[in-house]
């Protein structure tokens, strides 16, 4: 397995009007491809800050970091990655298969390569059929795998997710953890995911990195030992239960407020 | 001609310093920018008029505008109290005040909100060219009438921003004052005047340029001896240009005063609006 | 055919009979010349047009041209069809007034923009200050009707023969309600409604030439409409775009401007021009022109238009 | 409460306050014009009281009304009122508006083309102006705007003197303009639109502002993770973004422009468009003519407003919209 | 023990533009004085629709409901509770310590038992210090506390919540959920609190009401054999597991989309 993104002593750190905010301290990571890596943690510990970081979004202020052996924007412009926003954010001007068209007509892909491609993730994320339909005609749920739909529509090798599900409840959220975990068997792409939710996190990844805020670093990097193919049901085992146990005194260490 | 393409350089050069600036993060920049851009227009202007020869009853350059506005200061101190302080000011008054009293009783009655918008979104399309003259016959040829024009002009815009800030509560806002079992007086006074204030101020900040050209537009129809419009009237009678371009000047500076005033209560009161904030 | 404009001094009305009667009767084409009339308005100063190079010719009055030239522009007079003046202060007759001096105190209508000369002057003469106080006058800067009157909004208001006097008494006002006070039985008349051009372009010998057949043209034009004036009032009344105006009206006007036009070939009577100029140097405060002005009319166009 | 039983309340109210209005109008149409009509009275020989104008002076309009209650009527039927009545602006509207064109001289059945003596003919000039002013000012307003929130060095220097720009009345620079213009060899209706424009940009000019910047960070951040261009980013997400926002202040400037339009034909020595007719009105004391033109310039805002509504409305739907 | 809210056949009817919505259909619960009830379910199943009924800011179509014996109506003018909206929803031209005076100044209470009480709610919540801030100046979390802390100022004897940590993570959920269970212990108030969240509902309730949308009913009510002294480890209890697990079981059931 060869490293995707790789990170040394990154540390970033914005300036503001109260003075400087340390957003991410002494951050070292490795993702090799195929991994599924949760970032989890405190609101402002920086789970953001590192996930825009690696798409290129943000500049560290010191370290290194590549992605796919490049630099983040390089990486960018090469588009390495598809990135999906904590709200679905689709355009309500375009219909769902105008937005999950949008990154093609960017990119420049041929108009036939173009319906091709929309018709293929649409179908992927179950939502065939509704391409003609406007994103308030769908519900939250369906909107956010539409702006899945979106962001695998160009087949990057990497699929950068920041709170994807956040704002859904927590019945939706779990039909869509599973069909995510279908979607990362299926195409093996590198997946960077944002959650708040311990049991998520636990549910969804092969690594767990745990952060702490002020300033922002990471205090644990948990390796899962779950099977590649989880039912919802293995939330109730006992490794299941474990490994939240662990996730949640490394967040309780890290928490102060 | 040299002065002509002087002009242009000096623009090109004063752009660039623009550009350069504006790059810099102090706050000072904010001030600097547009200062050093009215300047360059000013400089522009002035290079042009002399480059071009254009007489000085068409378009008389900045610096004789300048040294006769110094000149004429007095005159035209006296024609802004006229205008601006009796017609303006007190027609800005008593038209926001009235809008106001208006706004509450329309937000209280459904009848008259529902009536009274469209009817005076109609009303304040009428043109002032054609009410001036009426009020003029109406209420003389003082700043009572001038007063009058300028009610007219912002009675409506105030109205309407009002009513549309009065009503621009969240439902949850509202819910609170509910579980409470608050008064219609205490919702209004403490929930819903401060959260219409910022549309009050869009209204208000519209206005003071409205009152000060509907002030200006009807000493055209009558005035006494004394006034910006009169002045700019009866300077154009003898080609004074540069009295002309002295009173538009002082219009400009009492506009931006009286916006500018408006917009610092508007700061002060509502310092908590995300639009204020940062 | 030679192009040439005219600006006027006011809206499309009798006052201006004699070039419309020339511009619909040929009078222009047959000297060779394509004339287009602007008409004024509240917002427009002729002799800014004049400066701008919007028109060749402009229709003043002397006074306004006295003090522009005074002023910088130089402005001469190349003919004066109207020989006497117009200018009237109308007042109710219930004010009482027997005399200037019976103002004091009161209200005047005065128009600005240029025609507040000839009053200014005579109050100069009369020592009246006209700032308000209570042993002088208080001026109200009269728009652009006679509402002011009407209204009772002034006791005094300006007034020409040919048109405000008209509308007052079409208001139903009669005339033994008003005493009129005329400017020329006062002795302080100014000549009205002359012919004025750039005094730099008058040594262009092609433009003299159009000047001298435009001239000629328009005191043609002048006489037809003396003598017709109600086929003239008609024609002025077909080139008003406005439909704002009244065939009685102009009936009415083009009657009372025959009067003023009546006695003038065209050419400027110099002893009018010497008493216009001396009401407005008048002594008093603040004279209209401080210096004799030096040619500032010719009749160097009339010459040779009228031989 | 369903949409169509909420726009019978609206119309009814709307009727209501019209109806307020209406009344007030013509109750107050006595006292306004009693001074006049007791003058004429007076003239034409009727016993009013007080007898003789001077002594009427001083009295108020309302015991002047209490004394001659018999002349109430004369009120309501004079040439030329300090206040005239409804019937009497919609009758000059009528005349000047239809009338005129069906059974004048000039009219447009005689003569084939629009009477300068009725309202079509100074409608359609003012449209004219107020419809390329208005573009002009849409124009303007928009390249400043984009220009504003793509370059900071315009954002810093233009935006504080366009708002100066707008407490500088435009009446007093109107002329100016014209002149300037006029000595440059432009006359006629460009510098009318111009001056139209004037009153119409600025709104344009800061909804513009507003709405180019109205996508959010992760919006604009989306386009960055495709390494869109800035032109993709303006064409395919602020722009569209900005259209309700546009909308908005086009209704503005389209009032805005009219204003304006009618302010140029004061300063222009227009003859034709509602503003030279109401000036025309007012040199003559025309107050019914002035009333009934100022009737057809609020008919015409509200048209034109209602007509860029239903631009909205269209473009709206267009882009999926629920409305 | 006595029925403090007492709802019986309850029904809802919204008249909208597409037709009648039944937000509410047959509902009938008792809750006794200091219970602590939790109403989960999907979205736009009613809950917040039931609370607001309680509140007696929405009236039922049909059916009949008692607060402390009275009507909804009549309650609320006797101020008979406190209700904690989703988002904080203070007033942002108000400092907190004006925000939590608000409903003293309307109820009247006299200058000094103001500022009392405003000191005694304010610490109550953790919030000592900050009276002076605007809301914008504050955390998420902390608007959350200022919320409840104006709500608990009149001293009302019950106490409403619709979904109040919705928008926060869940370490600063874990800690208010703490929080107002311990308020809870030490006042005795009635409680009724709207969540999304399954353990979070566990966690807090000693009655917990699922209910399932189209037409909003009651589906379930469990009673929670949990003891009411509950330290956060006990969600990694097995009776926390059964108990979350019948939840979602009942969620499932009635879940829809
Ligand atoms: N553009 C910025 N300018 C200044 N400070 C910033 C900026 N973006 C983030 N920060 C600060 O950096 C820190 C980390 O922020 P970040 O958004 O990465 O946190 P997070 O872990 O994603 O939090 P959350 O769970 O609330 O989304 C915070 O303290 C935040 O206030
Ligand atoms: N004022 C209203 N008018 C019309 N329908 C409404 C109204 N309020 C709520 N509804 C409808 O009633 C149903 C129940 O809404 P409610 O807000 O009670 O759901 P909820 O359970 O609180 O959902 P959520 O978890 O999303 O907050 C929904 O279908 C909703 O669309
Ligand atoms: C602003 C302004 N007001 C009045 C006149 C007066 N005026 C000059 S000539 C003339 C003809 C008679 O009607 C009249 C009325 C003017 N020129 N400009
Ligand atoms: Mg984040
Ligand atoms: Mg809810």
């Amino acid at each position: 397995m060869s490293a995707v993104i790789s990170a040394q002593n990154l540390n970033l750190v914005f300036e503001t009007g109260d003075g400087p905010v340390q957003a991410l301290k002494d951050v070292n990571l490795t993702i090799e491809k195929g991994d599924f890596v949760s970032f989890i943690g405190p609101s402002g510990c920086g789970k953001t800050t590192f996930l825009r970081v690696i798409a290129g979004l943000e500049t560290p202020t010191s370290g290194e970091i590549t992605v796919n052996g490049m630099t983040p924007d390089a990486a960018r412009r090469a588009r390495a990655y598809g990135y999906v926003f904590q709200a679905a954010g689709l355009y309500p001007w375009r219909t769902i298969g105008a937005n999950v068209r949008l990154p093609l007509e960017i990119m420049g892909f041929p108009k036939t390569e173009q319906d091709l491609r929309v018709q293929r993730v649409l179908d992927l994320v179950e939502l065939g059929g509704f391409e003609k339909k406007y994103p308030w005609q769908l519900s939250g749920g369906m909107q956010q795998r539409a702006s899945i739909a979106r962001a695998l529509a160009f087949d990057a090798d990497i699929l950068l997710m920041d709170e994807p599900f956040g704002a859904l409840d927590e019945i939706v959220r779990d039909r869509l953890n599973e069909e995510v975990l279908s979607l990362w068997a299926r195409t093996g792409k590198t997946i960077g995911f944002v959650t708040h939710s311990i049991p998520e996190a636990v549910y969804l990844s092969t690594k767990i990195v745990v952060m702490s805020p002020r300033p922002g670093r990471i205090t644990d990097v948990i390796e899962s030992p779950l099977p590649r193919h989880r039912p919802l049901e293995i939330r109730d085992s006992p490794e299941f239960i474990e490994i939240a146990h662990r996730v949640r005194e490394g967040l309780r260490a890290g928490h102060v407020e | 001609m040299m002065l002509t393409i002087l002009a242009f350089v000096i623009w090109a050069a004063a752009w660039a310093l623009n550009v350069r600036l504006a790059r810099l993060p102090q706050r000072w920049v904010r001030l600097a920018v547009p200062l050093i851009f009215g300047a360059t227009l000013l400089v522009v202007w002035e290079l042009l008029v002399r480059g071009a020869g254009v007489s000085a009853v068409i378009l008389p350059p900045p610096s004789a505008i300048a040294s006769t506005f110094v000149r004429v200061f007095p005159t035209l101190w006296q024609d802004t109290v006229q205008t601006v302080f009796k017609g303006a000011l007190s027609g800005y008054v008593i038209g926001c005040a009235a809008a106001f009293c208006v706004a509450l009783l329309a937000d209280r009655f459904d009848v008259l909100r529902r009536g009274l918008l469209p009817v005076g979104s109609f009303l304040s399309a009428l043109p002032i060219v054609g009410t001036a003259p009426i009020f003029v016959m109406w209420f003389g040829f003082g700043w009572q009438s001038k007063a009058a024009v300028v009610v007219a002009m912002v009675f409506f815009p105030l109205l309407v921003n009002t009513v549309a800030g009065l009503r621009d509560t969240t439902v949850q806002q509202r819910d609170l004052m509910f579980t409470y079992a608050a008064s219609y007086w205490e919702t209004l006074f403490k929930l819903r005047l401060p959260a219409a204030l910022p549309f009050i101020f869009n209204g208000l900040k519209v206005s003071t340029t409205l009152a000060l050209i509907g002030a200006i537009v009807a000493e055209f129809f009558g005035s006494p001896t004394q006034g910006l419009g009169f002045r700019i009237d009866a300077s154009r009678g003898r080609l004074a240009l540069d009295v002309v371009w002295s009173a538009i000047l002082m219009s400009a500076f009492a506009g931006s005063l009286f916006y500018g005033a408006v917009a610092l209560l508007e700061r002060a009161l509502t310092f908590w609006h995300p639009s204020q904030r940062k | 055919q030679d192009a040439l404009t005219l600006q006027l001094k006011w809206v499309t009305q009798a006052q201006f009979a004699g070039y419309y009667v020339a511009l619909e009767k040929g009078y222009y084409s047959d000297e060779n010349l394509d004339v287009t009339i602007l008409p004024g308005g509240p917002d427009v100063a002729p002799p800014q047009v004049l400066a701008g190079g919007g028109a060749d010719v402009m229709v003043d009055w002397l006074a306004s041209a006295l003090a522009v030239r005074e002023g910088g522009l130089p402005v001469v007079n190349i003919a004066q069809p109207f020989a006497s003046s117009g200018l009237l202060l109308t007042c109710w007759k219930d004010a009482g007034f027997t005399g200037p001096q019976d103002f004091k105190g009161h209200t005047l209508g005065v128009w600005f923009g240029g025609n507040e000369y000839p009053f200014l002057s005579w109050m100069s003469r009369e020592n009246i200050p006209v700032d308000g106080g209570a042993d002088g006058v208080t001026i109200l800067r009269q728009g652009f009707n006679v509402d002011p009157l009407i209204q009772r909004q002034a006791d005094c208001i300006s007034t020409m023969t040919y048109n405000e006097y008209g509308q007052v008494l079409d208001a139903g006002v009669t005339a033994d309600e008003l005493t009129n006070f005329s400017f020329e039985a006062e002795g302080v008349a100014t000549l009205e409604d002359g012919l004025y051009v750039l005094e730099d372009r008058l040594t262009d010998e092609a433009f003299a030439d159009k000047l001298v057949r435009f001239v000629r043209a328009s005191m043609k034009g002048w006489k037809y409409a003396e003598e017709n004036p109600t086929e003239a009032a008609e024609i002025v009344l077909e080139f008003d775009e406005t439909g704002a105006q009244t065939e009685a009206h102009q009936i009415y006007m083009m009657g009372e401007i025959a009067k003023l036009t009546a006695g003038s070939n065209g050419a400027l009577d110099p002893a009018a021009f010497d008493r216009t100029v001396e009401v407005l140097m008048a002594p008093g405060s603040d004279p209209v022109i401080t210096k004799v002005p030096e040619d500032a009319w010719t009749h160097m166009i009339t010459d040779r238009a009228l031989d | 409460m369903t949409r169509s039983q909420n726009i019978v309340r609206n119309v009814l109210s709307v009727l209501t306050v019209v109806a307020a209005m209406l009344l007030i109008w013509t109750a107050a149409v006595i006292p306004m014009n009693i001074h006049e009509a007791l003058t004429q009275a007076e003239r034409e020989g009727i016993a009013v009281t007080p007898a003789t104008a001077a002594e009427r002076r001083g009295s108020s309009a309302l015991s002047l009304v209490l004394a001659n209650p018999a002349l109430i009527p004369l009120t309501y039927a004079q040439p030329r009122p300090k206040l005239p009545s409804p019937a009497q602006v919609v009758l000059e509207f009528y005349d000047s508006a239809i009338a005129e064109e069906l059974d004048g001289r000039r009219g447009l059945v005689r003569s084939g083309s629009l009477s300068p003596a009725g309202l079509a003919l100074h409608t359609l000039k003012t449209i004219e102006t107020t419809l390329l002013g208005f573009a002009l000012g849409a124009v303007v307003g928009v390249a400043l705007a984009v220009g504003i929130v793509y370059a900071r060095t315009m954002d810093l220097a233009v935006m504080p003197w366009a708002i100066i720009s707008q407490t500088i009345p435009i009446v007093a620079l109107a002329p100016m303009i014209v002149l300037i213009l006029s000595s440059l060899g432009v006359t006629g209706l460009v510098p009318r639109a111009i001056i139209a424009a004037y009153l119409s940009f600025f709104p344009v000019l800061v909804g513009m502002v507003k709405g180019l910047r109205a996508p959010d960070h992760m919006q604009l951040d989306l386009m960055r993770t495709y390494s869109a261009t800035k032109a993709q980013s303006f064409w395919m997400l602020r722009l569209p973004m900005a259209m309700p926002y546009l909308f908005a202040s086009l209704k503005i400037a389209i009032a805005g422009a009219l204003v304006g339009a009618i302010v140029s034909e004061l300063s222009t020595s227009s003859t034709q468009g509602l503003g030279a007719r109401m000036l025309q009105g007012s040199y003559y004391g025309q107050t019914v003519q002035i009333w009934a033109a100022l009737l057809a310039a609020a008919l015409l805002a509200a048209v034109m407003v209602a007509v860029v509504g239903a631009a909205d409305r269209v473009v709206r739907r267009m882009m999926g919209g629920l409305a």
